[in-house]
């Protein structure tokens, strides 16, 4: 089982890898694209000119979840010396073909239950990024001098990784405004922006200040609703996810419509996987990407987000840090300690 | 019968055999392809090398064999046949089958609830998955026949709205089962699953599955059906003219109807295949397979024959599994969308090629009028 | 009720692309060709629109003027592409669903590939703004959906060329009697509907959206070709169909907002807007209004 | 040299498979009725489309008044004064008859919007002026054959036509509209058109023809002064052998009754009464013609007759029992046979093979097919083989030729082949004859009276009275969906049949 057609191409010492990714592949602006920045970083490449890409590493996607364990093991026959998948739906399908490679190194992110000892594992902390950008939001809602902010979160399909991001977020807020008003809204679907467009609008209307959404493409409508409305001179916020989408909410100059980012930065477990297959000390197991070990965070680009806000976040990080913040990963434990409110429609499986 | 006479069809005119005029088509599709591949700079045959390897199992960078690809080759081809199948079925009897989709989808989902929930005693429990799949592919397309015989809804129309219907309620559906998460549902157990251990040794793990059988099974359904009983008669008869059918007494509605729930079925077992042969767990869908929509693409170049659309799915299937292969060789996979998007494209010159041959016929008869 | 008036601007935004390629759709269908490729001529539309617009906004073109030539382009584009049906359908008398499937599979793979040439990326690169709405939050594309309404319904049945182009739809060989050119016609007819739904596909991504993805059109075009038979082959009828549609999805946005209505599966409101069309597609069934002659190829001189 | 109004020289057109026209000659002189005659599939169609400009000649030159020109189009065509009534109407059907009248040539207002307003004025002028009257704003759907025939006309004369072409105007028509017709034909010439009449009819051509210019099997026969030559000649030209009009029709007495039609009422999908309490019967061994003009209910009434459309009350019978309620199939069981009038539409599967065709009926059961549903195309063929030497079926492959691609003549041979070997209680029959050759309506009619000796009942509608006349035993007319009068074949004349296709016995004689 599990024969390897080729050698290792040892080239330069550097260990090759090769990226698996499902259909939305390596521009998403998540997780994908996070990854890649990280591989390509890694060889000393930039994304624009990658060139290595071929001899050292690459990637390939998945059109259909079939073709996850055909994709897998074909990456293992052909002798990469590690194999990086990303996003909790290749949990199972890297669950069977694992052990049938066990000299294969494997890691993947989003994911802690794999449990095959060639499998490095990477989860992140995604409510503490959320808590910051949560906080971050009602605190400047506060600079702005506006007493009774009401917030929103945007989703995709529902699921256990986004409701850490709606939990940790709803907490930030309500750390500041214990009773502020909180709706959200899930798509079923991480490519209708115009869903997200229109709930955008509709709750912009109703004096809502800030939308954070987790919902890949759909996202893309509330920035581009958040953008419309800052250009109108109107004072309200998009907060972008996974990477700083400060460039993507400019709308004129240096203005943008992105106030902050919940950051999640995967590209630190491409780096840190290849640095230890380079010196030989990967290992299989979970890996914890908290706000400590620089995995999340939250972005300071937008020049518009005070000072002062920053400074307030900032001590807020250290706590978090230190445990002092006690933030919960899902809407069951959340709820039942009295952290969010009631009737949001996150699922926590 | 039939075949003596397109057998003689074909002595006289070559480019008329719809075989003929696929396999050149199909050629002329790779042709393009590879003009493309070699304009962005890529060398067109890591292409072919991709394909090679996906066709054979044997890579020619390194000569190492590997039959697992040839596996994994069928077992993609599968659900493309079938949702051909679906398609060619109801193209032959004057339809226009878009819903393959959400037949699939309800394929899928109803095989994942019976597997999940379902009698778990071997054998059995699989066949009843598969068939109660089956079963609702047949009724999510019936009821499109029915709408479109009773109430002249076009059928075009109907299953648009029915894929999206599928696919939101086939979440709805799944969230329900046990074990069931945003995105996946509880392990099946062992009897519901259609592997088939021989194969896997075979091919050296590929996915290929039991699935395989009942495809060749509907294939050899969709021919016997057609050609051989009395309801393709009638099926064939109300495709090629609805009203001389009618006016001869086959019952048209029922044909219509009973036709579409046979085009469903074939798309539910697909999705039923794919479900209980190529994962282990049941799917919470958030987008479709696309299974359904390339099926047409596969009844085009197949020409809604049962033998025509198998090659024409092997061929899709074969082009799926050499993405990744071509990814790997740094070939974009999207060339595969725009070989397989020209190659239905030049199926127009089917009849550009008749149109061409009657410019010769009569060619040829003013010579003979010139010369008389 | 004032909600649904509060979303109406949000309705408009989701309509007037369908509504767009509807008509699109509906005038080659009164040619006599049928057109499903609408789908994948949205999506070339879009791709040219975004992928302009980006290159023209970081060159500095000013953005109105940007906006436009974006739209411009993908209209031609998505005409451009549409020759391919027309040569397929009027030429080669082909089964005009084959070329229409052929440009739906193929825009799948070219707008990503030129994608990858243009921006090294899986989508277009995302640009600063869009398009702007005027002071009651409603989009020019909106205005421009119904003036294409009109001038659709005005061409058709209050010019000489429409009734042409109906009578293309209705009897070609009796249209060739009259001296009218029916392959010409159809190829115009054919080319709108290219035009519209690239043009369309350009609205959709410049309202909706940030950029164009594999994503960007999501069964758009099939939605609008459900409109236009749903809509009885009229312009008003097209537009009723489109709005029914557009409602139901904006109802689905607020319903979210509706804290009785919580309680239901959330994908109960995705569900809304298709099973709305297909129930009222039974409600009003009946006869075929089609064109007698969509869908048929036409040789010339054929009685 | 005489100078010719229309000059064709060598004209040659081939279709893939066939000469349509082979070096074909025709002079017309200026202002007179000129006759082109031919059998079916003479190529006399494919010669006026040449002059029409709607199919370009292989070889050949045309001439007008002495000039050589080359039509390219219908637009070139008109321009250079030419007008045609095609035989298969080119008119939009959901259209106006003036949207009609003047589509391609349309007034236009300023800024060139539709001016119909005064379109419709212009064709009440013309209309008027040439005695052809048309309501101008009623849809083509809305009236009738004969009037559909006076819009064509007004398309000719509304693009100022000087030459009119008329391609088998008469195939429509009643008597008393013939009439009608070959007076406007008079009138036109007087105005100073030239026409070209193609028709199979002598009478017609003895009528108002000066000349005649006979084409057979695509080749030129001749060109004759009609006043010099006999119909026996003409005829003789047109199908090179002599030819006999009589068909011998053996004296056969009445059977009892078979089909029972009691006081049907039919409505079309807008509610209006298409057959209004329409009785009548048909006896064994007895043929029974309705007469009319097309759209007086006919089609409706064989629609309810066969099952493919409901009766809105009434009842029918056949062989005693109420068949109103049953399927298409059941009355196919019970034995009712049916020659529906559009063999491509209703009688026929031109993709299958003539033996598919021959078993369309009762493919579903033995010996076509067995207990479990399995088809045995060997009982298909050998029977198809039986049947196609039986009823002289031309066809290339034997019985596995595509239907599609026989003649109209041999298409119509295996519908009757497939209704008469169902041996039928009751034969149905619409225009057998349409659009055949000769030879092909005199197989057909002897078929049908065999039929009536072997004691079967017939029902049988047809537009052309002497079809009528020849056939049957007893005369029905009808006239809006009603039967006017049922007469014994021998104590009417077509005169007054066509009288009573007007509907004159019951309401005055308005058409
Ligand atoms: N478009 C066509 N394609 C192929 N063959 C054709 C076409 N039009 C006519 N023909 C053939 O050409 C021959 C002459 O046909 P044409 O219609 O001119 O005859 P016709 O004398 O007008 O007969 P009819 O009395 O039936 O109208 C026939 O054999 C006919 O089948
Ligand atoms: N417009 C057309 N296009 C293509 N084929 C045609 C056309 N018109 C006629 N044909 C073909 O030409 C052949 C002769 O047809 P048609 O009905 O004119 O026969 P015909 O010469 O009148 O024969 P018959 O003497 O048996 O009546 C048939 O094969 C028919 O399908
Ligand atoms: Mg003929
Ligand atoms: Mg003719």
């Amino acid at each position: 089982q599990g024969s390897k057609e080729a050698a290792a191409p040892a080239a330069g010492g550097k260990p090759t890898i090769r990226l698996l990714t499902d259909a939305t592949g390596i521009d998403d602006k998540s997780f994908n694209a996070a990854a890649w920045r990280g591989i390509v970083a890694y060889y000393g490449d930039t994304v624009a000119n990658p060139t290595n890409r071929g001899k050292l590493y690459d990637v390939v996607t998945a059109q259909t979840q079939d073709m996850y364990i055909p994709n897998l093991r074909q990456a293992a026959d052909e002798g990469y010396d590690v194999i990086m998948v990303t996003g909790f739906t290749w949990a199972d399908a890297l669950g069977e073909v694992a052990p049938q490679y066990p000299d294969q190194k494997f890691v993947i992110v989003d994911v802690d239950w794999v449990g095959q000892p060639n499998v490095q594992e990477f989860i992140y902390s995604e409510e503490q990024g959320s808590y910051l950008v949560g906080l971050a939001a009602a605190l400047q809602a506060k600079a702005d001098g506006i007493a009774d902010p009401k917030f929103g979160f945007i989703g995709g399909v529902p699921g256990a990784t986004i409701t850490k991001f709606e939990v940790g977020y709803v907490q930030g807020i309500l750390s500041v405004f214990p009773n502020a008003k909180i709706y959200d809204y899930y798509a079923n679907d991480w490519g209708k922006p115009e869903l997200a467009k229109a709930q955008a609008k509709n709750w912009y209307d109703m004096g809502v200040y800030c939308i954070f959404s987790a919902a890949g493409g759909t996202g893309n409508g509330t920035i581009a609703q958040a953008k419309e409305y800052r250009m109108q001179g109107k004072d309200i916020w998009a907060i972008g996810v996974d990477s700083d989408q400060y460039e993507d909410g400019i709308y004129a100059g240096k203005d943008s419509a992105v106030l902050t980012s919940m950051i999640k930065r995967v590209e630190s477990s491409s780096l840190k996987v290849l640095k230890e297959v380079e010196d030989g000390t990967f290992r299989g197991g979970v890996v914890q990407m908290g706000m400590a070990d620089d995995g999340v965070g939250y972005s300071q680009s937008n020049p518009k987000l005070a000072a002062s806000v920053v400074k307030q976040v900032e001590a807020a990080k250290a706590d978090v840090i230190s445990g002092k913040i006690k933030l919960y990963k899902t809407y069951k434990e959340a709820l039942a300690n009295g952290a969010v409110p009631a009737g949001l429609s996150a699922l926590d499986d | 019968m039939k075949a003596t006479k397109q057998a003689s069809l074909q002595k006289k005119r070559l480019f008329q055999s719809d075989g003929a005029v696929s396999v050149l088509v199909v050629l002329l599709g790779f042709l393009c392809g590879t003009i493309l591949v070699a304009l962005v700079g890529k060398n067109p045959l890591n292409m072919y090398k991709a394909i090679f390897q996906s066709l054979t199992g044997y890579n020619i960078d390194n000569g190492k064999m590997n039959v697992r690809y040839i596996g994994e080759t069928l077992n993609y081809s599968v659900p493309f046949i079938l949702c051909g199948l679906s398609m060619g079925f109801a193209n032959r009897v004057g339809l226009f089958n878009i819903g393959g989709e959400g037949q699939y989808i309800m394929g899928m989902t109803i095989a994942q609830v019976v597997a999940l929930l379902g009698p778990q005693i071997p054998f059995l429990h699989w066949v009843l998955a598969i068939f109660c799949a089956i079963l609702i592919g047949a009724l999510w397309g019936g009821v499109v026949g029915i709408l479109k015989a009773k109430y002249e809804v076009s059928e075009v129309v109907s299953t648009i709205m029915l894929n999206y219907i599928a696919l939101y309620l086939s979440r709805i559906i799944c969230l329900q089962l046990p074990g069931a998460s945003t995105y996946k549902t509880a392990n099946f157990p062992e009897t519901a699953l259609i592997g088939n251990t021989t194969f896997q040794r075979l091919t050296h793990n590929s996915l290929l599955n039991n699935g395989i059988f009942l495809m060749f099974i509907a294939v050899i359904l969709f021919w016997f059906i057609m050609e051989k009983t009395n309801l393709g008669f009638g099926m064939r008869a109300t495709g090629f003219n609805k009203e001389a059918a009618r006016a001869s007494g086959i019952p048209v509605v029922k044909s219509i109807a009973i036709s579409m729930a046979i085009s469903g079925a074939f798309a539910g077992l697909a999705g039923g295949i794919v479900a209980l042969g190529s994962f282990k767990y049941g799917r919470v869908l958030s987008g479709m397979d696309n299974y359904g929509f390339d099926g047409i693409a596969v009844a085009l170049v197949g020409n809604s024959t049962a033998g025509g659309t198998m090659l024409a799915g092997f061929l899709f299937g074969m082009l799926k599994n050499a993405q990744a292969l071509m990814q790997g060789k740094q070939i974009p996979k999207e060339i595969t969308f725009i070989i397989q998007g020209l190659i239905v494209i030049f199926i127009a010159l089917r009849s550009a090629l008749k149109i061409y041959q009657e410019y010769l016929d009569k060619r040829q008869l003013q010579k003979e009028v010139i010369t008389k | 009720m004032s909600t649904i008036i509060g979303m109406l601007p949000s309705i408009l935004m989701i309509v007037s692309p369908i509504l767009i390629t509807a008509i699109g759709g509906m005038i080659c269908e009164k040619s006599g060709v049928v057109n499903i490729a609408l789908e994948g001529l949205m999506a070339i539309g879009a791709c040219t629109a975004a992928a302009s617009h980006v290159i023209m906004e970081s060159a500095g073109v000013p953005h109105s003027l940007s906006i436009f030539v974006a739209l411009f382009s993908g209209a031609l584009a998505g005409g451009l592409f549409s020759l391919i049906h027309a040569v397929a359908a009027i030429n080669l008398n082909a089964d005009q669903t084959i070329s229409g499937t052929g440009i739906n599979l193929l825009s799948a793979g070219v707008t990503i590939f030129a994608s990858q040439i243009l921006f090294s990326a899986d989508r277009t690169r995302e640009f600063r703004m869009g398009m702007q709405t005027d002071a009651l939050g409603i989009y020019p594309t909106a205005y421009l959906a119904i003036a294409i309404v009109a001038i659709s319904w005005f061409v058709l049945y209050k010019l000489p060329f429409g009734m042409h182009l109906r009578a293309c739809g209705e009897h070609p060989s009796a249209a060739e009697s009259v001296g009218i050119n029916v392959k010409k016609i159809r190829y115009l007819a054919v080319f709108t509907s290219g035009c519209l739904a690239g043009l369309a596909g350009g609205c959709c991504v410049l309202t909706q959206t940030i950029q164009y993805t594999s994503n960007t059109i999501n069964g758009r075009g099939f939605i609008a070709l459900a409109a236009v038979s749903f809509g009885r082959w009229r312009p008003l009828g097209v537009m009723g169909a489109a709005f029914l549609f557009g409602t139901a999805q904006a109802f689905a946005i607020i319903a979210n907002n509706i804290p009785a209505l919580r309680v239901l599966p959330t994908e109960v409101f995705n569900i809304l807007p298709y099973v709305v069309t297909l129930v009222a597609l039974v409600l009003f069934s009946g006869k075929n209004y089609a064109p007698s002659a969509a869908g048929k190829a036409y040789e010339k001189g054929a009685s | 040299m005489q100078d010719y109004a229309i000059e064709m020289v060598g004209i040659t057109k081939t279709f893939p498979g066939v000469i349509a026209n082979d070096k074909v000659t025709l002079q017309v002189r200026d202002r007179e009725i000129h006759a082109l005659l031919g059998e079916n599939g003479a190529g006399k169609s494919t010669l006026m489309s040449i002059l029409f400009g709607a199919y370009s000649a292989d070889y050949g030159t045309i001439s007008l008044h002495g000039k050589q020109v080359e039509i390219k189009n219908p637009n070139v065509a008109t321009e250079l004064g030419i007008g045609m009534v095609h035989q298969h109407f080119k008119l939009v059907q959901n259209y106006t008859v003036t949207e009609n009248i003047v589509l391609g040539m349309e007034p236009r207002k300023r800024g060139g919007v539709l001016d119909l307003g005064s379109a419709e004025k212009r064709v009440q002028q013309l209309s008027e002026k040439y005695g052809l009257s048309v309501d101008p704003k009623e849809l083509i759907e809305n009236i009738t054959v004969g009037q559909q025939q006076r819009v064509e006309i007004l398309k000719t004369l509304y693009r100022n036509a000087k030459i009119i072409i008329f391609d088998e105007p008469t195939a429509v028509l009643t008597p008393q509209e013939i009439d009608e017709l070959m007076e406007i034909l008079r009138r036109l010439q007087q105005e100073g058109k030239t026409i070209i009449l193609i028709t199979h009819k002598l009478k017609e051509i003895k009528d108002v023809a000066d000349r005649c210019t006979v084409l057979r099997r695509g080749k030129y026969i001749g060109t004759v002064e009609v006043g010099d030559v006999s119909e026996q000649d003409l005829a003789e030209m047109m199908v090179g052998r002599s030819v006999k009009f009589e068909i011998d029709k053996p004296e056969k007495k009445a059977g009892k009754v078979v089909l029972s039609i009691e006081h049907v009422t039919v409505k079309d999908p807008s509610g209006f009464q298409k057959v209004k309490d329409l009785s009548l019967e048909v006896k064994e061994g007895q043929i029974v013609g309705i007469a009319g003009v097309d759209g007086n209910g006919q089609g409706e009434l064989l629609s309810a007759l066969t099952g493919l459309s409901p009766v809105s009350s009434g009842k029918i019978f056949l062989d005693g029992e109420d068949i109103t309620d049953l399927s298409i199939r059941s009355r196919i069981e019970k034995g009712m046979g049916y020659i529906p009038e559009d063999r491509h539409k209703y009688g026929l599967i031109g993709e299958f093979s003539i033996s598919e065709n021959l078993a369309l009926k009762n493919y579903y059961k033995t010996p076509y097919s067995n207990q479990y549903g399995l088809l045995n195309y060997h009982k298909m063929s050998e029977t198809a083989d039986r049947l196609v030497k039986e009823f002289d079926v031309r066809c290339g492959e034997g019985s596995q030729t595509p239907a599609g691609s026989l003649s109209g003549g041999n298409q119509q041979k295996v519908i009757i082949a497939r209704e008469i070997s169902l041996s039928p209680k009751i034969l149905v029959i619409a225009q057998p004859t349409r659009g055949l050759d000769v030879g092909a309506i005199e197989y057909i009619r002897k078929r049908i009276i065999d039929e009536r000796g072997k004691g079967r009942a017939v029902l049988l509608v047809s537009f052309e009275l002497d079809e009528i006349m020849n056939l049957c035993d007893r005369i029905a007319t009808i006239s809006k969906g009603s039967i006017v009068a049922v007469n014994n074949q021998n104590e009417v004349t077509e005169r007054e049949i066509g009288m009573m296709m007007a509907g004159s016995r019951k309401d005055g004689g308005k058409q």
